[in-house]
């Protein structure tokens, strides 16, 4: 059991890797600032969830498991605020190609 | 070459590239965003050096609060914001600048190679005295038992640097509220943030207080957090500062010191010495600090971030 | 080499690379930038003095790590207090500009 | 937002105080000594969370959050990949453009949560309001059906917060 549940953490916490590696290549790759906005909240979002997900099950209590997803949740709400605060700074800069 | 450092070589790259990008960015903007990026940076090596406590404060301060000290300052200052390349010094002084500052830091380094082995250490002391002051944080206990001078020193200085900044209003403006924090385009997501973290950090911040007496924590990080949930909520506009010639606002800034001095002088009789805790009650003095100074410290760094009074006093 | 020399190396360059940038720089502001990394630098000297020493089941020395936290605390104080001169200052000479 | 009367005040405060009871409890763990501790941090918060969010008289429907909840965790993860997808693919299949969107939801808090729920959702980022109040979104592929898509998740999150209670 302890040997799936650690075997669920591996894949789940390389798959959130890989979510990072593939915001952070948008980051670099897309064409203007609104559409890398998209490569950092949407890819880095899922990347962290998976991440947390995966090292539910190696907590000792719930209460740290709480912590985790508490975590995550303070990260999307910085990550959703910031992304619209940054969108429109760049709407009203940077004209649309 | 181990795993751990392979990690510190990469992290030790990067530091070094966010701190030439600081020194080397055309304008201000980039640059302090360098610094911030730079900061954060910085707590994963105290991390690395095993320094919990000193990462926590390195990541409020070092990185957070003055960041959005430096970025408030850049956005104010950027139409004085000469194009920099016409002002820059010539090439020969920038040569005898950067050779000295190379010498400079070889010395250093030859200094860091040459640190004694075995490493003189107070360590085994701290450890030894830390059952009398029953704290479970060494840190914490030299913060606040072996020198807890600096530490009072320390409080006086932050006072001392709001008088400071407070003083360089004009006289018209003495007494009145600093300028308004608002961001100029007011934004629905911001002020959402606003009402939904600020109570969440005050959890947290209390919590990195109440914990720092026996594990990584104590009041300056804590009082950072909610310090900065203030300023959060006065750059969302749902808050403004505080006119600096009410009461409860002198009376909030001042307590901290004044409870420590006040607890630092009554020791005088009752354990013998300015600052010393009479047995049995060094960990309950030490909370009652903590938490005194706490808010004090909350507040000051909130207003030195605002800034000096920029308004007149309503009658 | 350990972590806390090579750190030790990376803060003397950081030192270096703090005092270039405040004596080149000619904006007040980046000069202040700049002297709150070489002020980084410094204080990861201490770190490192700190880890060199741990003892008695600790991971480091806790007094350098101590005096670094009041340090991070006194250098935010002298930031803001800078800051707010080269504001004040600004605002004076705008004034002044205005009269003439 | 209706103002709340007596009752719903009430459990707003139970509610929250609840809450950060919880977070307290997640952060430092059951030991009596350090609830005291928690006692204060969580009356403290609550206090600064009703100055801050007066409570309303909305009231959320666990069902229907429970719905918009999976519904969210499942496009979150779908807009992960989608941007994953086009990042890593060679050809960079990128259609960016803006697209105007009406809510039914007034400016306000709850329009703000939901224009920070689809910052996160597949495509869209808000990216603030055009002269006539609608929200501009900006898209990563704008042939996709946004506005309807957008006018869905709106419907599963006024009714999860209970906020069409006027209209049952």
């Amino acid at each position: 059991m302890s040997l799936l549940l650690d075997i669920f953490t591996v894949v789940a916490v390389s798959l959130g890797a890989v979510f990072f590696l593939a915001g952070a290549v948008g980051l670099l790759r897309f064409p203007d600032t609104l559409t890398r906005l998209h490569a950092l909240t949407k890819a880095d979002n899922v990347g962290l969830g998976l991440i947390v997900l995966g090292l539910l099950p190696q907590t000792e209590r719930p209460l740290a498991a709480v912590k985790l997803i508490v975590a995550w949740l303070l990260v999307q709400l910085a990550s959703g605020t910031v992304s619209q605060l940054i969108a429109r700074t760049a709407r009203r800069t940077e004209p649309p190609a | 070459m181990t795993f751990a450092l392979a990690f510190d070589c990469g992290l030790a790259v990067l530091i070094l590239a966010m701190a030439i990008w600081t020194i080397a960015a055309r304008t201000t903007f980039p640059a302090v965003v360098g610094f911030v990026a730079y900061g954060l940076l910085l707590t994963l090596v105290w991390m690395r050096l095993a320094a919990p406590d000193v990462a926590l404060t390195e990541a409020a301060i070092g990185g957070g609060l003055t960041g959005v000290l430096l970025l408030g300052a850049t956005s104010r200052l950027r139409a004085t914001e000469p194009p920099a390349v016409s002002e820059r010094p010539s090439v020969p002084f920038r040569l005898a600048v950067a050779g000295l500052c190379t010498l400079l830091s070889a010395a250093i380094a030859a200094v860091v190679l040459l640190l004694p082995d075995p490493a003189p250490t107070l360590a085994p002391e701290a450890a030894a005295k830390l059952s009398l002051t029953g704290v479970g944080n060494a840190v914490t206990a030299v913060l606040l038992a072996y020198r807890a001078l600096d530490t009072l020193l320390e409080s006086a200085v932050l006072l001392l640097a709001l008088v400071g900044v407070w003083s360089l209003a004009p006289d018209r403006f003495w007494g009145g509220a600093p300028r308004s924090l608002a961001l100029r385009h007011r934004d629905g997501s911001l002020s959402l943030l606003g009402q939904v973290l600020p109570p969440i950090g005050i959890v947290l911040g209390v919590y990195i207080v109440w914990v720092g007496a026996d594990a990584p924590g104590g009041k300056f990080q804590g009082a950072t957090i909610i310090g900065a949930m203030w300023v959060l909520t006065m750059m969302a506009g749902l808050q403004t500062p505080p006119e600096i010639s009410q009461a409860w606002v002198r009376v909030i800034l001042v307590a901290g010191a004044a409870f420590f001095l006040a607890v630092g002088i009554a020791g005088f009789w009752l354990a013998g010495a300015f600052l010393a805790y009479p047995t049995g009650f060094a960990k309950s003095l030490i909370v009652a600090i903590e938490v005194a100074l706490t808010l004090s410290v909350a507040a000051t760094l909130g207003l030195l971030v605002a800034g000096p009074p920029a308004r007149p006093v309503r009658t | 080499m350990t972590g806390a020399t090579l750190f030790g190396l990376c803060a003397a360059v950081l030192v270096g690379l703090g005092l270039y940038g405040a004596i080149v720089h000619h904006l007040i502001l980046r000069r202040i930038v700049a002297f709150n990394l070489l002020g980084a630098g410094a204080f990861l000297l201490f770190g490192v003095v700190a880890r060199r020493g741990t003892g008695a089941g600790m991971g480091g020395d806790p007094v350098p790590q101590a005096l670094v936290i009041t340090g991070i605390v006194v250098a935010f104080s002298a930031t803001a207090l800078a800051v707010a001169l080269l504001l004040r200052l600004h605002a004076v000479r705008a004034a002044e500009d205005a009269d003439r | 937002m209706t103002p709340a009367d007596g009752n719903a005040t009430r459990r707003a405060v139970f509610a929250r105080a609840v809450g950060f009871i919880v977070l307290w409890l997640a952060l430092a763990g059951p030991a009596p000594a350090d609830l005291p501790a928690g006692v204060v941090a969580a009356a403290a918060a609550t206090w600064v969370s009703l100055r801050l969010v007066p409570p309303s008289a909305w009231r959320v429907r666990p069902a229907a959050l429970a719905r918009f909840v999976v519904r969210f965790l499942v496009q979150s993860v779908i807009a992960g990949v989608d941007v994953a997808r086009r990042a890593l693919d060679p050809r960079l299949p990128l259609r960016t453009g803006f697209v105007s969107y009406a809510p039914h939801l007034p400016p306000g808090p709850a329009q703000s949560a939901f224009c920070t729920l689809t910052s996160l959702l597949p495509g869209t980022v808000p990216c603030g309001t055009d002269d006539s109040g609608a929200l501009v979104i900006h898209c990563l592929d704008v042939d996709q059906f946004v506005a309807s898509q957008l006018a869905k998740e709106e419907t599963l999150f006024v009714h999860a917060c209970g906020g069409d209670r006027d209209n049952d």
